[in-house]
């Protein structure tokens, strides 16, 4: 039921409030130990799904450490890490229907990881090769897919957010069962589409899933110069959505909190916040350094709350995982990543003809001029354009490949 | 054919829209049941439900934003930004985000779905934040299409094929000629080409070249200049970008001379756009320096708006020293 | 005493909130009859400043009743009223110090009454003519005063509240214990610009006041269709910032509330988010036509509250005020604004050269050849100027005249 | 005299203006104990403490609407927008608010201290949304200045003008720059001026006009053109708006040849702009069409910048076109 002004008792004395009373505690399930706490009742995890869970988790962690490897031996020219966050975006992918669209920020391979997207697809988006769908035009990270509906990676924050919304608006409409999960940083959540996005959503009343990643930092920003309230799950309140604080590193929590979450945007059309509370254990990227505004104490706190090893411990307590498995598993996983790699370094750039397709559905005349124009440049200075002059008689005998 | 003001005929195409067409949704600041402050969305909840026409939050950001998911799902939104100086809290959403969603994603997902339809322009005593013309904004950006119409029967067919077009248009629709213009438009559905000048009259000593309302300026000037003697070819560009490049050349290699007017500060107008590319294409044919007629290098007035404004006069002496140079 | 989730006790159900619990009372203190609740305690308005208040309420309702006659007859392009909302801002302006700064919307010339903008220096504004110090530049009621703190009003919405947000920083590096009072309507805060105020002003801590006048209405979108939320003051805990919320039609607890609110702002450096429950009585502007969006019977029932009415009773109920008293100020006020109107209806429009000054401290070579142009321009064709045509001599004599 | 990258050119001036009056703070996005993702501003912090020099929360818009108000207060705010590229989502209080302030309220209030810098540009791998090169958004807009330094000797001299200036600035500092140009940088508090460009080398045949990183590129183009014997003249314009006209139109006058380059794409870019300009003040004198060496009209591309990017070689066509016409 709606309560509001008109149900509350007046007040003659100027009475301030700032919401210090509101408690949103933390939701979480599963202890570090990788027992489960006694009044959480039964996970509704099953076996298959924990197993594709954590296949997942295994091989976000194992391509995130060669990855950056790779970018420090300068065969990448960037990369980041969802190292830390693996539980609050795995777990949340998980209760999701495939079909969910998945609108999400930068550091969520790991949903993608989850819903099949194979190695070579990750190689070839981060070599911007000639089999990256969006042919090299954006940098390494920034992954989409059709297929496994998820939306393109864009670098301008939160602005997938009132997308969402709007996505998710249209799924309504359809009328097919299906929500959005939109996947954002706190830093974000200051940006005012974050603001935008959850008020028309709580007007107009969509399927969308708002899931903040608070992961105690903005680059160098800490959360005590982002935001002075509770978090980013008491702005909810604000627009009277609903809204929950989970342990963002407890994969059971994440993923119950999130199938409540879906049930809700669904069945009733009421968008929810997720706050995940969590810790970006890498640096914000590799071109950063955190060692200038965090401590090595804090970050060893937060290794030792591990998402991974949390599920890990849980997985081998129910007897669905083993020290052997984890070996096996993770060394192929590293060999997958590795030949993937070699192979993606190899393979040509994109043809010089995807410089201007794409821009609109039809090239425009004085676009096309400026191709052929180009065209006819590198091949007067073939040695200076390496990625593209090799190429140029191949593609055009194969023209619109692209 | 029906007798229409451009406000009725932008009604009506939006109407015809939403009738062939389920996944056409219009939506914005007080277009739902008020229809719209002038009125463009006038009946159509009504017609459509609320599920179809309906109004949003004050937050333009939030607009767009929500358009462009809209129009990745499949929909086809057409977003009303209630006046075209309001847009600017989009430019992020329409410049990084609608310009570039099918490009970056190797067309895997676009927005071309999207119309976004704003009054613009002068000449209604609106000041500064209700007469600009911010049509060389979104010029400068890959990916968009600008249009805008300069009478009734072009903003039915041009807004529904904006509405149609497989990329995101902004439309622009100048308020000044809401009521003002008049004409006979089809009861029946067309669309008039994106991407295509119009030569709207032929003439040969000079090419007269504007968009909107401004038309009616150039025209008002033509016909002055003729009365003297001057043949003016009027030509109305109606899609600001990607724009019609050989119409235009074509004229100027006859006439040998072009005048260009928009409302807009002169200071990187569209105006520059297209001296800068015809004094390239045309250069040897060119008998005078390229002018353009704009507005100031100044926020829009109000007291001394037609001060400001680029009218027929000011056209006209501009043709005086184009023939006269 | 800050508390957020490590000091709340998890949970391990998924528990979802969104607020409705939260009770968000309405302050009041002066009943309808004029007549003040027992429990509100004694005002803290003294006799001086009741009657500055209420003079600056009659002199708005006046201002406004005229300035829409003339309107309606055609001799000004553009009016937009407070009627309805003159407590909210005349309350709060007078619960300041006067050298505080409000940065308003557009409906709040209440507080430029109060603060004593003189008629002329309404009418000069509102007929744009030569003695406007913004030379006629903007629409009418886009009022401004440097020597009252009054910032220049812009029409895009909610661009002044992260303004206000900035310059309540200032003023407190300044330290000479003034704040900022910025005035929005509920509308407004839809905006991006508004979250990015408040969090700022809670993460900075900063001297301002936030007064949302939630007068029910964004011209034709009702609240409803606004925002779902508890109305603007529950917004405030998502930023644990201090809110409260006001009968704005009440003058006292206006007064009161802001005088509390200014004290934290200004003492402790607290932001605060004051919302006004009150009504638009009037069209959204002279443009407007509310019957299309809202009935009768609602507007009837909001002027049964009119603010003026209510203040009315209670000074009279004082001592302070009586019949004979409002009969001539409202009859001395209607003749002071008539008299104002005719003259500045009949002043001279403002000077050419106040087309291009301004838009630069030094307006540049390229807007001065502009500026000559015109000039030369207007000279060749006087008769097709004639606001600035016929003036062009006298000006050009005394140059720099803007 | 000390040898500095612009990067510590920028971070000295900003020290400099900030020990020199102390109305003058600095804040953006990770600003302050980190001093930036670039470090233009290490050390600030701790100098001049954490009211002068902080990190704001993650809002374009609040950034530059807080920056407008302090500015309007009358302190002189500095405002870190991390990337041009993300300088949109404060469009509207740039364009609506900050350019117009002192218009609106006929200098009753102004926001003449606001200087923002954005490090701009591509040449870094970057992609769309690290590269742009927005001037031209913003050249559109009057009471706006936009200045963009080449070296590091300019850029401390032209950003201590900027803050200082009685007009609110968008400094645009070349990212590719940051630590690839190197020079002497005088260690006291120096001023270069706006509003004007410079000649940085006089020749005969063909002007060559660009603005920051890109001064290289043509610099480069120059070298080779003059080993074939052409003589280029050399312009950098550093103030992009209000721009030196004057100094362009006197070497066109001169060289008969007009050569603009800048990264931004071709259509509604500056260099559209200064040709619609000069064609019409030295008509009469042009050898050969003003030539526009600029991105292509796409988004900014990332394996294939080489190709997108206007380098040297690109420019010494142009020449060449220019030379052969
Ligand atoms: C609109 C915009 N402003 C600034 C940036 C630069 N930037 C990239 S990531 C980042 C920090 C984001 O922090 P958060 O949202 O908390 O996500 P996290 O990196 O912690 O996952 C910033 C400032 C950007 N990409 N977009
Ligand atoms: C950015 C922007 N968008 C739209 C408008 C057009 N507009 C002017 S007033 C208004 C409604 C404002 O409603 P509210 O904030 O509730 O204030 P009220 O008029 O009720 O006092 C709108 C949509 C505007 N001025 N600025
Ligand atoms: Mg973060
Ligand atoms: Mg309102």
């Amino acid at each position: 039921m709606k309560k509001n002004q008109t149900t509350v008792k007046p007040v003659h004395k100027p009475i301030f409030a700032n919401g210090d009373d509101i408690q949103i505690p933390v939701f979480t399930q599963l202890k570090p130990d990788g027992t489960v706490y006694a009044d959480a009742g039964p996970s509704s995890l099953d076996e298959p799904t924990a197993r594709r869970i954590y296949r997942a988790m295994l091989y976000t962690r194992v391509l995130d450490e060669r990855m950056l490897a790779a970018q420090r031996q300068g065969r990448l020219s960037f990369y980041m890490q969802c190292t830390g966050e693996e539980a609050a975006v795995i777990g949340s992918t998980a209760a999701l229907d495939d079909a969910d669209m998945i609108m999400a920020q930068y550091r969520e391979q790991g949903a993608l990881a989850y819903r099949g997207f194979t190695t070579d697809e990750f190689m070839d988006q981060l070599f911007g090769n000639e089999r990256d769908p969006a042919h090299g035009r954006q940098m390494p990270i920034h992954y989409g897919s059709r297929d496994l509906y998820y939306l393109t990676i864009s670098s301008p924050l939160a602005t997938q957010i009132p997308q969402a919304t709007g996505y998710a608006y249209g799924q309504k409409l359809a009328g097919k069962g299906n929500c959005t999960l939109t996947i954002f940083g706190e830093g974000a959540a200051s940006e005012g589409d974050f603001h935008a996005a959850l008020n028309m959503a709580s007007v107009h009343k969509v399927p969308v899933i708002f899931l903040c990643r608070n992961n105690g930092y903005a680059i160098s920003t800490p959360v005590a110069e982002q935001f002075a309230g509770d978090g980013i799950a008491a702005r909810a309140f604000g627009y009277r959505m609903q809204s929950i604080r989970v342990d963002g590193n407890d994969i059971l929590a994440m993923y119950e909190a999130t199938r409540e979450a879906r049930r809700l945007a669904v069945e009733q059309n009421e968008p929810v916040l997720i706050e995940a509370m969590t810790y970006r254990l890498a640096a914000h990227s590799s071109s950063d350094d955190p060692s200038g505004y965090r401590s090595k104490k804090e970050e060893e706190a937060w290794h030792k709350k591990d998402p991974l090893r949390r599920m890990q411990r849980w997985l081998i307590e129910h007897g669905w995982w083993n020290e052997d498995e984890e070996r096996e598993l993770t060394e192929s996983l590293r060999r997958e990543v590795l030949d993937g790699m070699k192979q993606a370094e190899k393979r040509r750039p994109p043809a010089l003809e995807t410089l201007v397709s794409d821009v609109y559905a039809e090239t425009p005349p004085l676009l096309r001029e400026q191709f052929e124009a180009l065209e006819a440049h590198i091949r007067r200075h073939p040695e200076t354009y390496p990625k593209s002059a090799p190429w140029l008689d191949d593609d055009s005998a194969t023209e619109g490949r692209a | 054919m029906s007798r229409m003001n451009l406000l009725q005929a932008v009604n009506n195409a939006l109407d015809t829209a939403m009738a062939a067409d389920e996944r056409v949704l219009c939506f914005g600041e007080d277009v739902g049941i008020f229809g719209g402050v002038f009125r463009a969305t006038s009946h159509l909840q009504e017609k459509y439900g609320r599920a179809r026409c309906f109004n949003t939050p004050l937050v333009e950001q939030g607009i767009i934003g929500f358009a462009n998911g809209l129009a990745a799902q499949g929909s086809v939104p057409v977003a009303e930004i209630q006046f075209a100086d309001y847009i600017y809290p989009a430019f992020d959403q329409l410049v990084n985000e609608t310009a570039k969603f099918r490009y970056r994603s190797g067309n895997l997902f676009d927005v071309g779905g999207l119309t976004v339809r704003a009054p613009y322009g002068g000449g209604i005593a609106g000041g500064h934040y209700h007469s600009q013309s911010p049509e060389a904004y979104f010029a400068h950006t890959p990916g968009l299409t600008v249009v805008v119409p300069r009478n009734p029967h072009q903003a039915k067919g041009l807004l529904l094929a904006s509405i149609r077009s497989p990329d995101p248009v902004i439309f622009f629709e100048p308020k000044r000629l809401y009521r003002a213009s008049v004409g006979e438009v089809p009861d029946e559905d067309y669309e008039l080409p994106l991407r295509q000048a119009e030569v709207i009259k032929e003439g040969n000593d000079i090419t007269l070249l504007a968009w909107g309302a401004q038309m009616e300026v150039i025209e008002q000037a033509a016909e002055m200049a003729e009365k003297e003697g001057v043949s003016c070819e009027l030509i109305d560009l109606r899609t600001i970008v990607p724009w019609d490049i050989e119409t235009v050349v074509q004229s100027v290699l006859k006439t040998g001379r072009l005048i260009v007017s928009h409302e807009a500060p002169l200071t990187g107008g569209f105006a520059s756009e297209i001296a800068a590319t015809i004094q390239s294409r045309c250069f040897l044919y060119l008998e005078s320096p390229i002018e353009r007629v704009t507005g100031l290098d100044t926020p829009f007035p109000l007291t001394l708006e037609k001060e400001y404004m680029p009218g027929p006069l000011k056209v006209l002496d501009a043709i005086h020293r184009t023939m006269d140079f």
